[in-house]
């Protein structure tokens, strides 16, 4: 017989337990940002190429990458459920998947304002940038998909494989810089190599991206919470009063 | 032998029924009865593996079906609601198709053969099954059960739309399945005339 | 007991599907048209001068081959799942995922394979040269499979649902750019007189990768439209 | 510090429209989300108080 | 006897078509987004440049729009056929060619209103200018309908001729063509600063023509499908 | 009073009837039986006017429904095979819709009682009708009776697939109707428990 106790690991349980961790997400989103922001319009020097329009780095490389991130995330969420059966994962994946579209949006928008500037247009079919757009209606397909499938069992599946199957675009959007000749910059921060950045510039800039990182984690679980509010509210976990409960012991 | 343990099941938020555990011996039918909705089709399509149970297993000679898989499809046959025949089709290649599908013999003889079992004449096999009436479709969907050699059969209300002629037919060859040690799972409204002890009920309610 | 071999369920898998087609030779027919008449459009809406039509024509060729394969999405599964043929096929002792690619596999025989010996003719109408449509053809004979094979997983994924017409395509076409842009990358280089070899092997690649995964995960997603 | 003034830092070199236009629809975005998040949440509550 | 006036079934139809639509709100997102990602496919395909962006657009934005309403004129007819709708709707005591009318209105609303209202906003992709748009815009919404119209008999004929399919597409597709050629044309003579008032009124011809003719053909159509 | 006139009938090359005269009084059910294909479905389409007959007419008061056409259809239900109803929406919808099409009064409270009539529980009411059992379905498609003031109906096998209780209220239905002067003709495999005096039964051959 299937082992299914991740089946059981109870969503009730995790309710409050998210709700105690969200405000310490928030607080740490909260100063890292402000904390970054002070850095990267205070500190950091103007650049002696591009002025201060390369500022934009500060939200544009954050954004870029949590919504990768975001969708890896997703699809290892969406793996899980599909693979042990778990309720709870399909939950995860369907809370990270608006954020993840949201940052995805940013990421290109900001990428347009740095890109008029810079290169003189708002736009180019560019490897980098195609590959981030696709980003976007895959987000915004998966989020459709569940919305068109009333079963919510059929819903947490179909966009589990959907969300699946689209994680090939991921490496495509890092790796586009390298494989093709493209207009948008390469990767500056690497592993092996040293930076080239300017250090204070570097260090505003990951200090965002860890402040972005608290953020989505409080909003994601915030989401949670929503979406076991809203599935429980429909008989099918019986136990009314234990809800009620657990929605005011917030 | 098939059987089911503690097998749950539910559709939506509602949960059907619960706690079932039937055993189906060789030479046995299950007839399963209940109101329209108390989940007759749902719990022939878990035993199928369509669906998967809530909680409980389907166990068939002891290993649980959703270890067997393939090992367990063809052990069966499920013919649903739907006839699940190509409308575009004539009988005869629905047929020829569908036992080919299933590895047996496909031969236009068998094919014929099987038609004529179920009741079709002649010169219905060559008609797309689009034009042909209800029961008639429904007897081209049965006639899969004239060819088949595989010991288990799910019959979703298979007298629905039938005539008393075709009835009859389909009685016989449920007798004859089970006289040679096969086993049948039934859903349906009527009277199954069939020696009473080779009957067993199961009666689900909402 | 009686167990199919595969290739007897792939054979039947794919012949039924093909003598379907046959049926109605219409359906077959219906691409070609609507590949035809779109390709055609072009010349018509943007003017007749040869270099923007050269320029313009390896796009236009590939867009129209995308749009006929998700034109036909619609009739991969939905017919097999409202006359209940799916369900039995999922019943069948292979594995689905096989089954699957016999499925693709036919209805790329109907509604790819005619585009792609369709394309020179095409290709003539937008002044395109020997060795250019060469190359659109080889594309297109890579391109237009990959393409059903991830069109089957949008098309399993919205089975019986609502407006699905548009929704898979919406689920599509983000998986189907990346073919696109090589498919078309490499009858432009040709056409620019630059090798076209690097687009086609990426174009290649994507049909192995789709190859891999697509019957997998289609497989997964009909068993979940079946329950 | 590299600022003289406040209006030259709103200016940022004359970038000012593209680098806060970015911060701008990032805080929008980010701050609207979570109200959503929280009105959400806040209707969930309330109508699973209704239901029992 | 309980005879439902003229306006009681039309109603009835449409209302009953428009709460099908509505039942998942993300259904008229679905279209939006479909001919957003259509329309951006286009310079994928075709690469950047601006110029000849500028001049295919009308072009291509008139081809999305009739491929929308395409994608789309499979639910007008195939689902009431196939679960009963249609003969009780024949029964109903008024004018088949009526209800017709109800039935592709609500489509139409669906289908291509969306695209109308949007199409102002995917001209500026391509670069058209202030009164392009207002023309493209009002190309379309005289389009559209004429589309959807004429559509309809094409899938009514399907429904019941359906070994002869290719008869249909030769049928429906010339008449599309003059329409797309009027409307793209309208767009495109805009562009180049010539008047669009011969087009536009050319397009309310056919508008006008396929509103007398085409809801008595689908009925029709519908009866010899139905028998 | 409806009135067939040397009524034949055929479907592609097979004529499947000739020569049927009938009359259906106020107050009485036409039963019509007949093997699988043996074209009940296509008599009954031919009397609503979907079908035309080779030969012989329809008569409705002694007139051809082929003029009266819309007068006609205002007079009759059919229902057939398939339910005619929309799988998206809910019972709720559906009735209440087709009652508006129909012209009668279509609100809640009658449409509820409708749904109630035919053995349907609250919570189905609002359920999309797609996930709703064979025979729940089969039942919204029947609630229309309940609200129809319409003097002739026409069933095709409006038992199938129904459970006994559905169908003694179906049964009860189709009493009340032939009550109140209503004429009723029904294709159907199984007997009809209502007064003998009043069906007329009508077997069609192969
Ligand atoms: C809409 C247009 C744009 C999009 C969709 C976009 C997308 C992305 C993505 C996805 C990343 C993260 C991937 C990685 O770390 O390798 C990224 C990083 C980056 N982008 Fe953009 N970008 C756009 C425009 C621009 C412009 C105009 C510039 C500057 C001229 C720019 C400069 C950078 C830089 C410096 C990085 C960081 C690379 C690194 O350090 O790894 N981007 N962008
Ligand atoms: N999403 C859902 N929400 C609530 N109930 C559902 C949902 N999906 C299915 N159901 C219910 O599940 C039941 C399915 O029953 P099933 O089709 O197994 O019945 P059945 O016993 O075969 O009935 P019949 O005799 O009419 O064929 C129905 O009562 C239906 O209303
Ligand atoms: N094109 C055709 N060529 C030959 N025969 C046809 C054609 N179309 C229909 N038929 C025959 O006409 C008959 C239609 O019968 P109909 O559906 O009226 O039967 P029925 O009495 O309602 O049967 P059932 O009890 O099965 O519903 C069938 O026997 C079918 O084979
Ligand atoms: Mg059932
Ligand atoms: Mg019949």
């Amino acid at each position: 017989m299937g082992i299914n106790w991740f089946k059981y690991s109870s969503p009730q349980a995790f309710h409050p337990l998210a709700g105690k961790m969200i405000p310490w997400f928030s607080v740490a989103a909260g100063l890292l940002i402000i904390i970054g922001l002070y850095i990267g319009f205070f500190v950091a020097p103007t650049d002696f190429q591009q002025g201060d329009s390369y500022r934009i780095i500060f939200v544009h490389v954050p954004a870029a990458w949590m919504s990768m991130f975001l969708y890896v995330i997703m699809a290892a969420w969406a793996g899980v459920g599909l693979g042990l059966n778990a309720r709870p994962s399909f939950m995860m994946a369907q809370a990270i998947a608006p954020t993840g579209a949201m940052f995805t949006f940013i990421a290109l928008l900001t990428g347009a304002m740095w890109g008029k500037p810079t290169w003189g247009a708002w736009w180019v079919w560019d490897a980098r940038l195609t590959s981030e757009l696709i980003l976007l209606f895959q987000y915004i397909g998966i989020i459709l998909l569940r919305a068109a499938i009333d079963d919510l069992r059929r819903a947490d599946r179909a966009s589990a494989v959907l969300a699946l199957v689209g994680v090939v675009n991921v490496p495509i959007i890092y790796f586009s810089v390298r494989w093709w000749n493209t207009l948008h910059q390469g990767a500056s921060v690497s592993m092996t190599a040293s930076p080239k950045m300017a250090t204070t510039m570097l260090t505003a800039m990951l200090i965002m991206t860890v402040g972005f990182w608290m953020y989505s984690f409080a909003v994601t679980l915030a989401r949670v919470r929503c979406v076991i509010l809203d599935r429980e509210r429909q008989p099918m976990w019986g136990n009314q009063t234990s809800i009620q409960e657990v929605a005011e012991a917030r | 032998m098939l059987q089911t343990v503690a097998l749950r099941g539910s559709r939506g938020q509602r949960q059907l029924f619960s706690d079932i555990s039937v055993t189906v011996k060789p030479g046995t039918l299950l007839a399963v009865a209940g109101e329209n909705g108390s989940g007759k089709t749902s719990f022939l399509r878990m035993l199928c593996g369509l669906l998967s149970p809530d909680d409980g297993a389907v166990l068939w000679q002891g290993k649980d079906i959703r270890q067997l898989k393939e090992l367990y499809c063809a052990q069966l046959i499920y013919i649903g609601h739907l006839n699940g025949i190509k409308d575009d089709l004539t009988p005869t290649e629905n047929i020829k198709i569908s036992a080919g599908l299933a590895g047996g013999d496909s031969s236009s003889e068998i094919v014929r053969k099987a038609l004529e079992a179920v009741g079709l004449g002649r010169s219905t096999h060559t008609l797309p099954t689009r034009v042909l009436s209800q029961g008639q479709k429904r007897r081209v969907a049965l006639a899969r059960l004239w060819l088949s050699t595989r010991p288990l059969w799910f019959l979703d209300e298979p007298f629905a739309s039938l005539d008393t002629l075709a009835a009859t037919y389909l009685t016989q060859r449920l007798q004859s399945h089970l006289g040679n040690g096969g086993m049948v799972v039934v859903s349906t409204h009527q009277e199954i005339a069939l020696p009473t002890d080779s009957i067993q009920h199961l009666r689900l309610s909402r | 007991m009686s167990q199919p071999s595969m290739s007897e369920a792939l054979g039947g898998v794919v012949r039924r599907d093909l003598l379907l087609a046959m049926r109605h030779r219409s359906d077959v027919a219906m691409s070609v048209f609507f590949v035809v008449i779109v390709a055609s459009l072009f010349p018509l809406g943007v003017g007749p001068e040869a270099a923007v039509l050269r320029m313009i024509g390896p796009g236009v060729l590939w867009v129209t081959a995308l749009l006929a394969c998700l034109l036909s999405l619609g009739r991969l599964f939905t017919a097999d799942y409202l006359d209940g043929v799916l369900e039995q096929t999922a019943l069948i002792p292979q594995s689905l995922a096989v089954l699957v690619i016999g499925k693709v596999f036919a209805h790329w025989v109907v509604s790819g394979l005619p585009v792609v010996l369709l394309s020179p003719l095409l290709g003539l109408q937008f002044g395109l040269d020997g060795v250019t449509l060469g190359v659109l053809t080889l594309s297109l004979l890579l391109g237009t499979p990959t393409l059903s094979m991830i069109g089957a997983i949008g098309a399993a994924l919205t089975l019986g649902l609502r407006g699905s017409g548009l929704l898979v395509a919406l689920l599509v076409l983000p998986l189907f750019i990346p073919v696109l842009i090589f498919g078309a990358g490499a009858v432009t280089s040709s056409v620019s007189g630059i090798g076209s070899e690097a687009n086609l092997s990426l174009l290649g690649a994507c049909f192995l990768l789709s190859f891999a995964f697509a019957p997998w995960a289609t497989a997964v997603a009909l068993r979940i439209a079946l329950e | 510090m590299q600022w003289g003034s406040v209006s030259e830092f709103f200016a940022m070199g004359g970038y000012g429209l593209y680098v806060w236009v970015s911060f701008g629809v990032t805080a929008l975005c980010m701050f609207g989300e979570v109200l959503a998040v929280w009105r959400r949440h806040a209707a969930a509550v309330a109508e699973s108080r209704d239901v029992s």
